[in-house]
């Protein structure tokens, strides 16, 4: 047992805060503070910044592309790209479908969609939740019919994020309607968001914004060789990447970021605002979720560090990230008083006349706080995760 | 002490639940709340049909010389139906003030009319709900009196023809009225989350009409009336997304099994009721201290109900959301809705922190007077 | 409707604080305050005080021996009871079997039974629970067997309180083990606790006291006139008094007079603990507790006045009182400090050398703290009664 | 970074797993609890011959030189086990007093032998936790030291032969040695919530051996270490407490079903184990913290920890009670004994409150110094 960081790791921290320094632009680093869903032009700008450093998928196998650092490593790189304000890299091809590739591809698929992802020239979105289907992937409905050398595509998704950016999908599939889903009746087919066939509705959240979308199939034809793995591996496919899921979820850099950048806002609100905030109490919740967020980062580190593997942890550290991250947003939000209840357009935030005349960190907030809702329902509602605990851990 | 509605408390609440159609009016809500004012003028107009716009102007001022209780009744309904009609600003909150500082029964009968839509403006860019931090000043020029300074987030104040503009005059604070359309004055309107329209105003010498001077304590009843018309608005808001909800577990399929066997989903909704009942009892002791005992027992009663009232409002539709997992993060379910309304009331004339600390202040803090 | 307190209600008040000026004697008083069980000899004492007065069983109706006062001066009495630090009087007389036998009862019973229960001469205990059957009533296993003119009855009972101070039992048994609990299968049997057969045995709860018992019937032998009402109707008379007991439970008249204690001594606490106790976070807590109790009171109030009967609403307030009363208690303990740890001998408390050397509200705390965990499990569970609300309410 | 046991600590672990019998030792502790001392004597010559008295003495003073980790895996399974044994108190906290006022190797080989038993006298009446709130004074008094003052709830201080005791020595804070039957020295004991043995100390100019002056840091950092022992304490303890129950609900039948069928209630088990890996992980930092850097982090860190622990605590053994049910609540079941230890764990050397407001202080709290 060794609790320490090491001074190779502080070494470590150093090198990247250096080589960071400058490099997220500053209007990105703007936006990324403000709190909106990042849009797509940073998402890609910021992916090819990371990619001409080697860094694009530092949490990958350095076989694949990956930088072949600790897990430790990976966790303060990690870090100190939040703490320069970079937006979080898009998710769907480097956290999900490339370790889904490089796992389950052939080398074909590896060749044709990896080099892709780590440029940011291809986004992903993933197809798994359907309208009857939220927290329950087992009932998928949507059908991949073989036939020849293409599957025909059928049904509908729901709640896929960042449809609307994605050139690609890799999608859930039922492809034999007699077999459980857990038994081999669910396949994972990857096509461009261009075949024939596809709608893309957007999905307006109780935020305001636009970053998920409804989907969907009609009659869309999918090359056999865009099977991942073998037909009927689908529910296979989806455990893998809901594990690696709940701890990336955890989300720790960002929400070191967060509460650091809160801690600003209540002295700034404070001096500004003259006596009206109850600092105290303010400092009180910050304390506390300064406490709830380093047990929540030493989880984190027992878990990729340690890898007990154990469903039940990962479940935990959903749990207890997704209402930490709300409790943070709750926060910023009350810290700034009235200004609170505005709904500012993201549109409008170059404008020097915004309502309320707000200090620069206000505006996303309020949207940001009504979107996190989502973090407890997403990815395998709370209520799913103290199920899996309940089961898995004690046979419940 | 007695519970029960009186005869023309019955009448009323019957017929503010037939206008919001027993809760199947979010349509209609969401129509009117994509339109420019955030609401329905032809309802307005309807509402004056119904005598609601007199309700509560005096009757020696041609009006109903309704309670505060009365109110409620209407706004309860209006929560449920999350009608987003100015009817506490305009038609409870000005008519009174308005009432109270005499010399003004043609406005009140214009309001009554459905005719003139007036706002309160007091929130300023440091005043965090205090009402007597005001920095807008009023001073004497041309025989009467013009504003300097500015208000935020006036609440309903985008469609607003007329405001009440609290100022500085001299050492008190003063009450003053001006019409939206007044030289000088500069009105910035937008949206607030719960899709309401709410204004800045900024006066540059904008010339405004003496309502009352001296009118901290007026003021101060005045929007602790207002608060506690949001606490009925809020009460009526979480008995909808409660029910929305118990409706949504009996149908929704996960699992292979309806939402409704689902015993931590049920019990939440129970919670959800605990919490419910609560915040409506703390209503009823909230109307109760503003009908009469001190302005300090009353300050504390609104401030101890409003209190209930926000973490109940948080919970109740938070969780709403909660267990309609996806659908109720889509804007196009009603949900949601009730969960911004209520986030939007519980940061409306005073938000947690502040009714929190002026209760704390007013009760057990005031140690040194103890 | 009308909202307020009447000048009438005013001087009721003002009226029965002047009555009760004195009547509680200082010792009975302070180990009121004190909160350890109340002892026999109070309660009986206090009893026969009331019952002087005509005030045994105020919240009776006049002919059967109550005041005939409103359901708001009962309130107003008993908040005034507390406010002078009397003890709550022994419920299962006055609060449980005294209404069970003016509603159910033969006449011959009430003329035996209730005279002795107004002056506190005969005292009552309940058999419900079993080791079986917590929270689930339907399940009781006690057995009476008819037998000529007596029943025969076998089993055991658990969690009786206050049976080793009783008289008499009033005791819920199966008389039909064929039929359903719910559709006559129970009955309710009452009888003297010197019955042979009967062993009491003393259960000591989490907190070192003695208040709740287990109790053995080992073919105890109850006259068949001694049955209340009808055979088969257990299952109503117990209904009726759960109903009647999630209000009493909320306890509300005790409750704001343990606030007004608590903010006494954290006065106290922090004046002579020199800056140590943070006063403001107290003072928070106090102040949560106090709207809480508020709005325990007026739906207590709304419930009494207005009588909307619905289980629904009662069960609601269970859920609230007890986990008020716990968070007061725990408050309580947190504002002595390091002597809450300390485990107080009630036989000792009139030393002056107690351990710690407290101020005198510290000896009973921490035991009242560890004794009220009960509150959330019994008379049915927190758990139960959300699913009460759950069912009567919604249908769910 | 490495979160294994080394293979030492993985016997020492096996070791204490095995001594107390994998959780089925509730009859022991019971049986221990009511006699004399709330502990047992032959444990204790067991612990010695195990080793594990000495396992903290530096090698240098003839002990194995463990760490606090070390200590800590111990302290886990006593935890576990309901082992009231004054171990921290004793063989930890005051065995590394000793060994850094150096000159005491005589009583460290006592200590380890398990022929003395010594406790650390720091609370007094008005200190409420606070190590630098010292009344007890210490005076030159022929050629020695005595203390005039009092101490309170002593920890494992009943059974104790000496007692090490924090006094006031002109302006700095001194740590004295002196016997159980030291003239002058009054002791009252007593039973603690959680069945062990405390005392009140009262000194009448009782003659004492100064150990160590101006040991105001040296004793902040021992009562830290003390702290995180009762934290593994408490993990070991909210894991035994947590397997009771989920066995419990296995077995438990009510409304015709296994309590395990009751969604709320495994759902809250569930809950119940995200709070004790969040108590896991918290120990862990707490111990990396009090491994190295400055002594403000490590103030900090620990009472980040404790803050985790006490409120896990609470949450965890209460609803093992509340789990339970009715039987949870007697004296003769296990798990409220639990509850207890972890409540008497939450106001030693600090409470919820005493915590918060050191870590507060030391970082968020300190916006002079930011």
């Amino acid at each position: 047992m060794d609790l320490s960081f090491s001074p190779a790791d502080e070494a470590f921290r150093h090198e990247i805060r250096e080589a960071l320094r400058g490099l997220v632009p500053p209007d990105m680093a703007r936006r990324t503070r403000q709190g909106f869903h990042p849009t797509k032009a940073d998402l890609k700008l910021w992916n090819r910044i990371l990619n001409d450093h080697g860094w694009a998928a530092a949490h990958w196998p350095r076989e694949h592309g990956g930088s072949g650092w600790t897990p430790l490593q990976v966790h303060i790189f990690e870090e100190e790209c939040a703490a320069a304000d970079a937006p979080f890299p898009s998710y769907f091809g480097l956290r999900l479908v490339g370790p889904l590739l490089y796992t389950f591809g052939s080398e074909a698929q590896q060749c044709r969609y990896i080099p892709d992802i780590l440029t940011g020239d291809t986004f992903w979105c993933q197809g798994f939740s359907e309208p009857s289907s939220g927290s329950d992937l087992a009932s998928v409905r949507t059908t991949a019919v073989r036939d020849g050398d293409t599957y025909v595509v059928n049904g509908q998704k729901l709640w896929t994020t960042e449809a609307h950016y994605a050139d690609r999908m890799f999608c859930l599939v039922r492809t034999d309607p007699d077999l459980p889903p857990q038994k081999g009746g669910l396949s994972m087919l990857m096509f461009p968001m261009t075949t024939p066939g596809i709608t893309v509705r957007p999905v307006i959240t109780i935020d305001g914004g636009h970053s998920v979308n409804e989907i969907f199939f009609e009659n869309v034809r999918v090359p056999a060789e865009e099977l991942l793995g073998a037909e009927g591996q689908g529910w296979d496919h989806a455990k893998f990447l809901l594990a690696n899921e709940r701890i990336t979820n955890a989300h720790v850099p960002r929400a070191k970021r967060d509460l650091a950048l809160l801690k600003e806002m209540a002295a700034r609100e404070a001096a500004e605002q003259g006596g009206g905030l109850d600092l105290d109490e303010v400092d009180r919740r910050i304390a506390q979720l300064q406490i709830d967020l380093d047990g929540l980062e030493w989880s984190v580190l027992r878990e990729v560090i340690g890898g007990s593997g154990n469903p039940a942890i990962a479940s935990g550290l959903k749990i207890i990230a997704s209402e930490l991250q709300q409790r943070m947003t709750e926060l910023a939000v009350d810290i700034v008083g009235v200004r609170g209840r505005i709904a500012y357009d993201e549109a409008d935030l170059d404008r020097n006349d915004l309502p309320g005349n707000p200090p620069d960190y206000v505006p996303g907030l309020a949207a940001r706080q009504l979107f996190l809702r989502a973090t407890t329902i997403y990815a395998g509602s709370n209520e799913i995760q103290r199920g899996i605990i309940a089961k898995q851990q004690f046979g419940l | 002490m007695d519970f029960s509605l009186s005869d023309e408390q019955a009448m009323l609440k019957d017929s503010v639940m037939r206008f919001v159609g027993d809760r199947h009016g979010f349509d209609k809500a969401r129509a009117h709340a994509t339109a420019a004012d955030g609401f329905s003028r032809d309802d307005w107009a309807r509402f004056a049909e119904l005598g609601w716009l007199m309700l509560m102007i005096p009757e020696a001022q041609g009006g109903i010389g309704g309670r505060l209780e009365d109110a409620a009744i209407l706004m309860e309904g209006f929560g449920r139906g999350l009608v987003a009609a100015p009817y506490a600003s305009t038609a409870v909150v000005a008519a009174g003030l308005l009432a109270r500082a005499g010399g003004a029964d043609d406005l009140l009968a214009d309001i009554a009319g459905g005719e003139a839509l007036v706002a309160l403006a007091t929130e300023e860019a440091r005043s965090r709900y205090d009402l007597l931090h005001v920095e807008t000043e009023a001073r004497v020029a041309d025989g009467g009196f013009v504003l300097r300074g500015a208000k935020i987030v006036v609440p309903d104040g985008a469609s607003a023809d007329r405001f009440i503009v609290s100022a500085r005059l001299s050492k008190t604070i003063a009450l003053f009225l001006l019409a939206a359309d007044a030289p000088g004055l500069e009105i910035r309107r937008y949206r607030t989350i719960d899709g309401r329209r709410a204004c800045d105003l900024a006066f540059a010498d904008a010339p405004a009409r003496l309502l009352m001077h001296d009118a901290a304590e007026t003021l101060s009843r005045a929007v602790d009336e207002a608060s506690l018309l949001l606490a009925a608005e809020a009460v009526g808001g979480m008995q909808a997304a409660i029910e929305l909800t118990a409706d949504y577990l009996k149908t929704r399929q996960q699992f292979g099994r309806t939402l409704s066997k689902f015993q931590v989903l049920t019990h939440r909704v129970a919670d959800m009721f605990v919490k419910l009942e609560n915040a409506r009892s703390m209503l009823l002791r909230g109307l109760a201290a503003a009908g009469g005992g001190s302005a300090e027992a009353r300050a504390a009663a609104v401030s101890a109900t409003m209190v209930t009232i926000i973490q109940a409002g948080e919970f109740v539709c938070g969780q709403a959301i909660q267990l309609h997992g996806g659908i109720g993060m889509a804007d196009e379910n009603a949900v949601g809705h009730y969960y911004k309304r209520l986030r939007a009331i519980a940061r409306t004339y005073g938000d947690l922190d502040f009714h929190r600390q002026r209760h704390l202040r007013l009760t057990v803090g005031d140690r040194s007077a103890a």
